[in-house]
């Protein structure tokens, strides 16, 4: 691979990753939602799979296959049937409304940008250079989960601000440990099964996915 | 040293003005004191065009005229711009005052102060040290509170703009003082060029003390967010002569106080005074435009607009400052350049905005958008140049104002590849803010002209206007030929504009622009052919106008009855009204705006299903009028109330304050002595 | 090449481009027609149904609303003729064409904004409620797409150092390797984006309805009738045209003429054309699959293309 | 080729003729192919379609319609209402047929026509 189309096909993944954050916000439907995060990861799949192919690390390319199995396939599946419970479920009110969630997602990556400035000079490699990506698309990911009311919005979130601190690990170290990066894939996926029964419990009690009608029980 | 005569010789014919204003009778007096205020801008523009031609200062000193301080009068080449910018709206704005006087003009007090109020604004630039000016600019600010509070008898809301301006122009002046008193305290001496040897030296603590406390003093002079709340409401209620020159002129000096203690005196700061004077810059430009864009009343829109139009300048001076600061001097000038272009600009156009409204009130005794209509075909060459100069204030070429809005985007897109971290975030931001900015504004001017001028008469008096006296068409007209012109030849006040800014950033030794006919950045990739680009948009419309007219059988129209949907009964009442047409923007903006909307629906009372009256009110204040500065108000009248309590009312009470006064002054001189 | 030469060869560049978006312009807007009805399974008006419909329009009576001044005769030929300059001046066919130091995309959005201005007025000239209605919207909408807009030519100027359009698609000819870089393809996406809008597509506006409270710019136009109307359908169709011609010489500008000799100047035609066609085509068939969007809704998608242009500026800040 | 641009005016139809109208432009008998489109606004329009008797209220609108479509134009009644008032003759908010308000140059009889007596009419206008 000569090394500009690895720069281009790498930023063009990460940017992928990032993309997909900021759609997620952008989408009410949560179907779109999960089908954006199953891109997103095999878009992170993408990163880890080009840089591994550039360093002709094996370890990466099988974390990029798994990321791509885990991330893209499997979760999204397992989210794709709670929304099914529910097929017109909406995210329709968020707690902040779409535009202005759309330009705090540009703000979040302007401080991604700025807060990484100091630390990408100490990386010089092509992928440490992409590193405020990952973290924009972390930072969106919170951003997610802090104004979205459903509860797969939230799931969501969460897999969100995990895989963009993949991204930033994938970028800033060219490989995680693999057995580092399958226990921590391992953790997401409990985390997602676990939700996810409380998501439907939560559906068969209170009728919908939308997580203010917690504060009811609170009395 | 005959230019020096000059300066002085100006302001004596300004200040003879003013005599003849306050001792002529009342058929004479306006006449007199135009004329005499004309000659007066004519010796000062004499003067800046000398030292812009020579470049180099001219001054003056008189130990005499003032005590202890003396009076210094310095017109450096930066000074020298913003006299012409003055004199620029001041020849028209006085011109107009002939046929506008019965409004309020030919009283005595306002025929003497009138001519006072331009005088100063000409002479603030050329004030050469801390007496001196802080001197003019109290006059200037005290002058212009007088000619706001004309027309105090007839409304509530014109004494309110009077407190509010009095208040903030005086806070303003107190941080300017402070601001001054430090920078002189420092450098031995309160001339302007003392100062300017010894505060670079300064410690940086002091340094942005200083620049901070001018920036909100000067700020609140130019109206930038948030000291702006006296200019909605102090603009409109002055007389349309004296809001051209408070909007374009008056305003334009508080940037040059900026650009003074920033560039000139302090000589540039580090980055982050900059980003401030961006941010400032930023928000002033969108919350001007938004209100701009919501407002029902023409004067207030105008005044937002002005706010709005100062926040891009702000822009462009805080880009210039962040690029001297990270060592970029081309870009810096051509931000500053651009700075300068923006004011220009801006007074030509919203003079001439101002001075129409002025007669649009004149003609209909309304400036509530929502009473006028259908003015182009009742008043056809005021509606016509407030069309002309709607197009420039949005930046529509090929006019001024797209030329500057053109220079200012070409600084920050050369600003974004520096590849300094403060300007790589602050630049599209920027980028972003001017661009919004820029929609906004044509929508409030669609709005200004679309609702105002076009369509049916919404009220009698609309209907019933009738075209103003030749003298104020005129006036308005030379301040629209300012815009044409600078549009289509801009480089004609470049020389001036570059002189200016190497005066701010010395050490510039290239030009900054390249001169002839098209507009080309030097060492930057940025080119503007607007003679050429005009002439193609004319000839274009000329020839499809031609095409029309050959290919359609008929040539002219057939004026018919508007279709409108093939309604039996067309009123005014069914077309958009100023709120409507503002609703979209309003309701996509409402987390800034607020609106406060009221609907009441009277039923008849046999029936609550037959309505007998709906009453709908939609009002936009200022939010930060209302979230910063109503609590401190409320703060400062409890404190009134308490303080009450030491006021009885008793004489003695009072004496015996005094006393005990005098007696802890002398403890205390015992104790410490 | 001698001056003169070059002169006249501009000149007839820029007067082959015009040409081409006035004749190309009516025919785009029959082809995108065409290829809907197709999708609907009908067999849809003739490609050169709009060309016949304005040779029509010029052959009819002309009207003036009895309240309205100047600005309704004069918005119609503004739009064109602001359309004709910026035709004139961007490089569609070549990047060598008249005006070119004024061929700056600040300068085309701006030149753009005076025809839609006064379109908008003219909707107010009338008097009436719809046209009232139609110049409120339209100008929010413009007035929304603009930070996107302008953000977008940021992203996409700055590795060219410049806004000058032939200095851009210069610079992407002489890097090919940058074409697909993330900056780009942001920026490329937000423009998009603002082309739909701007040019009064689905979703934001449906340029078929019959409905007047759905309209947006159809409100505007309600009262022309004739030769106006026809100025006004042309205005339309070349602005699209021209718009879509600046997206596809910055996504590929390959086939575009360097110089203004003529079999450049042939190659750089037909690739154009070729190119604004797929686009056209590719645009038409996502309308037949999309539904207008609520008007309060626009501003999201708006949002959504500044979040895109500010997304292409820092990736382009990461990757210098 | 033709080109005819259609300004739709209901009358007072009983909407039979608007079902058929509707079909006529659907993709059955698409009319659009040859030339002919509803537009919304009758100063873009070379013909007004009138369905229905003209009803009290519609006579002036009607009017005003016409009026506004420019010169040359066709004046098109559709069905037998537009033509003789149709079942509707006599009715108490009821001006008349289309001709007694407008004058009408096609008339397409029927109750409703069908789309392909509407289609034939319409080409016979556009002469395609």
């Amino acid at each position: 691979m000569s090394a500009s189309t690895y720069t281009n096909v790498l930023g063009l993944a990460a940017a992928a990753v990032l993309l997909c954050a900021v759609v997620t916000l952008w989408r009410r439907s949560l179907g779109a939602i999960v089908r954006t995060l199953a891109v997103q990861g095999a878009a992170l799949a993408c990163v880890a799979t080009v840089i591994g192919l550039h360093e002709h690390d094996v370890g990466l390319i099988v974390v990029g296959l798994l990321v791509l199995g885990a991330k893209a396939v499997v979760v999204p599946l397992l989210i794709g049937r709670v929304v099914r419970h529910d097929p017109n479920s909406r995210e329709t009110d968020p707690l902040v409304n779409v535009p202005a969630s759309l330009v705090a997602a540009g703000a979040l990556t302007f401080l991604a940008f700025a807060a990484t400035r100091s630390v990408t000079s100490l990386v010089p490699t092509t992928a440490g250079r992409l590193i405020p990506i990952g973290l924009a698309a972390m930072l969106v990911g919170f951003f997610a989960l802090v104004t979205r009311r459903k509860a797969v919005s939230q799931i969501v979130g969460i897999l969100l601000v995990d895989n963009g601190v993949a991204l930033v690990a994938f970028l800033a170290t060219a490989g995680v440990p693999l057995l580092v990066e399958l226990g921590a894939s391992l953790d997401v996926l409990l985390a997602v099964i676990v939700l996810r029964v409380l998501a439907i419990q939560m559906r068969s009690r209170l009728g919908s996915f939308d997580l203010d009608q917690l504060t009811e029980l609170h009395d | 040293m005959t230019a020096g005569v000059l300066v002085v010789a100006g302001a004596l014919l300004g200040l003879g003005g003013a005599i003849a204003g306050a001792l002529l009778p009342k058929g004479w007096r306006v006449r007199a004191a135009t004329a005499l205020i004309w000659a007066a801008c004519g010796c000062e523009a004499a003067a800046a065009i000398h030292v812009l031609a020579i470049d180099r200062p001219i001054v003056l000193r008189s130990t005499e005229l003032l005590p202890f301080t003396g009076v210094t009068l310095v017109l450096n080449s930066l000074g020298a711009f913003f006299v012409l910018l003055v004199v620029m709206v001041a020849v028209p704005a006085t011109l107009y005052g002939i046929g506008y006087a019965s409004h309020g003009l030919d009283t005595r007090t306002a025929a003497c102060v009138f001519p006072l109020f331009v005088t100063t604004l000409l002479l603030v630039p050329t004030a050469g040290s801390v007496a001196t000016f802080m001197a003019l600019w109290e006059l200037m600010a005290l002058t212009s509170l007088l000619l706001v509070l004309v027309d105090h008898s007839a409304s509530e809301a014109s004494r309110s703009a009077g407190t509010w301006y009095a208040v903030l122009t005086h806070v303003g002046a107190a941080t300017i003082l402070v601001a001054f008193l430090i920078l002189a305290a420092h450098s031995g001496g309160q001339t302007f060029a003392a100062i300017a040897v010894h505060a670079r030296h300064l410690a940086s603590g002091v340094r942005a003390l200083v620049f901070m406390l001018a920036l909100v003093g000067f700020g609140s002079k130019a109206g930038a967010v948030p000291f702006h709340v006296w200019l909605p409401k102090a603009h409109p209620e002055a007389p349309s002569p004296v809001s051209a020159l408070m909007s374009g002129a008056m305003v334009a000096l508080g940037v040059y106080g900026i650009v003074l203690v920033g560039d000139d005196l302090l000589g540039g700061g580090p980055v982050w005074w900059w980003l401030v004077v961006l941010v400032l810059g930023g928000a002033s430009a969108l919350f001007g435009s938004l209100h701009a864009a919501s407002s029902t009343d023409l004067k207030r829109l105008l005044a937002y607009s002005t706010t709005d139009n100062i926040g891009l300048v702000l822009l462009a001076v805080g880009a210039a400052g962040l690029y001297d600061a990270t060592r970029h001097p081309l870009l810096a000038a051509l931000s500053l350049v651009s700075a300068l272009v923006l004011l220009f600009n801006h007074a030509a156009f919203k003079g001439a905005l101002f001075l129409s409204a002025g007669s649009v009130q004149v003609a209909t005794g309304s400036r509530d958008l929502d009473r006028l209509g259908g003015l182009l075909r009742r008043m056809p060459q005021t509606g016509a140049l407030f069309l002309v100069a709607a197009a420039a204030i949005s930046a529509l070429p090929p006019l001024n104002g797209f030329i500057g809005e053109w220079l200012l985007f070409q600084s920050l897109l050369h600003g974004a590849v520096i590849g300094s971290t403060a300007a790589d975030i602050a630049i599209p931001l920027a980028v972003a803010a001017l661009a919004l900015t820029a929609g906004l504004t044509v929508v409030a001017f669609v709005k200004a002209v679309g609702i105002g001028f076009l369509g049916r008469p919404r009220s009698e008096s609309a209907d019933e206007a009738t075209e103003v006296p030749r003298t104020m068409r005129l006036a308005v007209g030379l301040l629209v030929a300012v815009c044409v012109v600078l549009g289509v030849a801009p480089t004609l006040i470049f020389p001036a504009v570059e002189r200016a800014v190497k005066t701010a950033l010395p050490g510039l030794g290239t030009r900054i622009l390249a001169h002839g006919v098209d507009l080309q950045v030097v060492g930057l990739r940025g080119m503007l052919a607007p003679a050429a680009l005009a002439g193609s948009l004319a000839g274009a419309v000329v020839g499809i106008m031609v095409l029309r007219r050959a290919l359609s059988r008929q040539p002219t129209p057939r004026v018919v009855e508007a279709w409108g949907c093939g309604r039996q009964l067309q009123t005014a009442r069914m077309q958009y009204t100023a709120t409507s047409f503002a609703e979209p923007v309003q309701r996509v903006f409402d987390d800034v705006l607020r609106p406060v909307q009221d609907l009441d629906v009277t039923h008849v009372a046999e029936s609550r299903y037959v309505i007998e009256s709906v009453t709908f009110a939609n009002t936009v204040d200022d939010a930060i009028e209302r979230s910063l500065y109503t609590p401190v108000i409320r703060a400062v009248r409890r404190w009134g109330q308490v303080a009450r309590r030491l006021q009885p009312g008793s004489v003695h009470r009072y004496l015996a304050y005094g006393l005990g006064a005098l007696v802890i002054l002398l403890v205390a001189v015992a104790v410490m002595g | 090449m001698s001056t003169i030469s070059h002169v006249i060869g501009t000149g007839i560049s820029s007067a082959v481009q015009v040409a081409v978006v006035a004749v190309g312009g009516p025919v785009l807007v029959g082809v995108m027609r065409k290829v809907r009805c197709r999708l609907e399974g009908r067999v849809g008006p003739p490609v050169l149904q709009p060309l016949v419909d304005i040779r029509k329009l010029f052959r009819k009576q002309r009207f003036r609303p009895d309240q309205a001044t100047w600005i309704f005769t004069l918005a119609p030929v503004m739009l064109v003729a602001t359309v004709v300059v910026a035709a004139a001046i961007t490089p569609l066919v070549t990047t060598h064409p008249a005006l070119r130091a004024s061929s700056d995309l600040f300068v085309l959005v701006y030149l753009l904004l005076v025809g839609s201005t006064l379109l908008a007025l003219a909707g107010l000239d009338a008097g009436t409620a719809f046209g009232g209605m139609g110049s409120s919207r339209a100008v929010t909408i413009g007035a929304l797409a603009e930070p996107a807009l302008l953000v977008t030519i940021l992203a996409l100027s700055t590795t060219a150092h410049s806004s000058n359009l032939p200095a851009i698609v210069s610079a992407i000819l002489a890097h090919p390797e940058s074409v697909a870089t993330p900056q780009r393809l942001f920026a490329l996406g937000a423009l998009l984006i603002v082309i739909v809008a701007e040019s009064g597509r689905l979703p934001v506006d449906n340029p078929a309805t019959h409905l007047e409270l759905t309209m947006v710019h159809e409100a505007m136009i309600l009262e022309y009738a004739g030769p106006d109307l026809a100025l006004v359908t042309v205005g339309e169709a070349m602005r699209l045209t021209l718009l879509l011609g600046i997206f596809v010489n910055l996504v590929a500008p390959w086939g575009v003429a360097t110089s203004t000799s003529v079999s450049g100047v042939v190659v750089g035609l037909a690739s154009v054309v070729a190119k604004v066609a797929v686009v056209g085509v590719f645009l038409a068939v996502f309308e037949v699959f999309i539904a207008k969007v609520r008007l309060f809704r626009v501003p999201e998608l708006l949002a959504g293309a500044f979040v895109l242009a500010l997304l292409g500026v820092v990736s382009g800040l990461v990757a210098k | 080729m033709g080109s005819l641009q259609l300004r739709h005016v209901d009358a007072g139809s009983c909407n039979g003729c608007e079902i058929e109208i509707a079909s006529v432009f659907g993709p059955v008998y698409d009319a659009e192919r040859f030339g002919t489109r509803l537009v919304a606004s009758p100063r873009h329009a070379d013909g007004v379609l009138v369905t229905g008797p003209v009803t009290r209220n519609m006579a002036v609108p009607l009017k005003k319609t016409v009026e506004a479509t420019p010169q040359p134009r066709v004046v098109i009644a559709v069905g037998d209402c537009a033509h003789d008032c149709g079942v509707f003759r006599g009715g108490y908010g009821v001006v008349g047929s289309v001709n007694d308000v407008v004058p009408v140059d096609v008339s397409i009889p029927g109750c409703p026509p069908h789309p392909t007596a509407i289609i034939e009419a319409l080409r016979g206008i556009t002469r395609r």
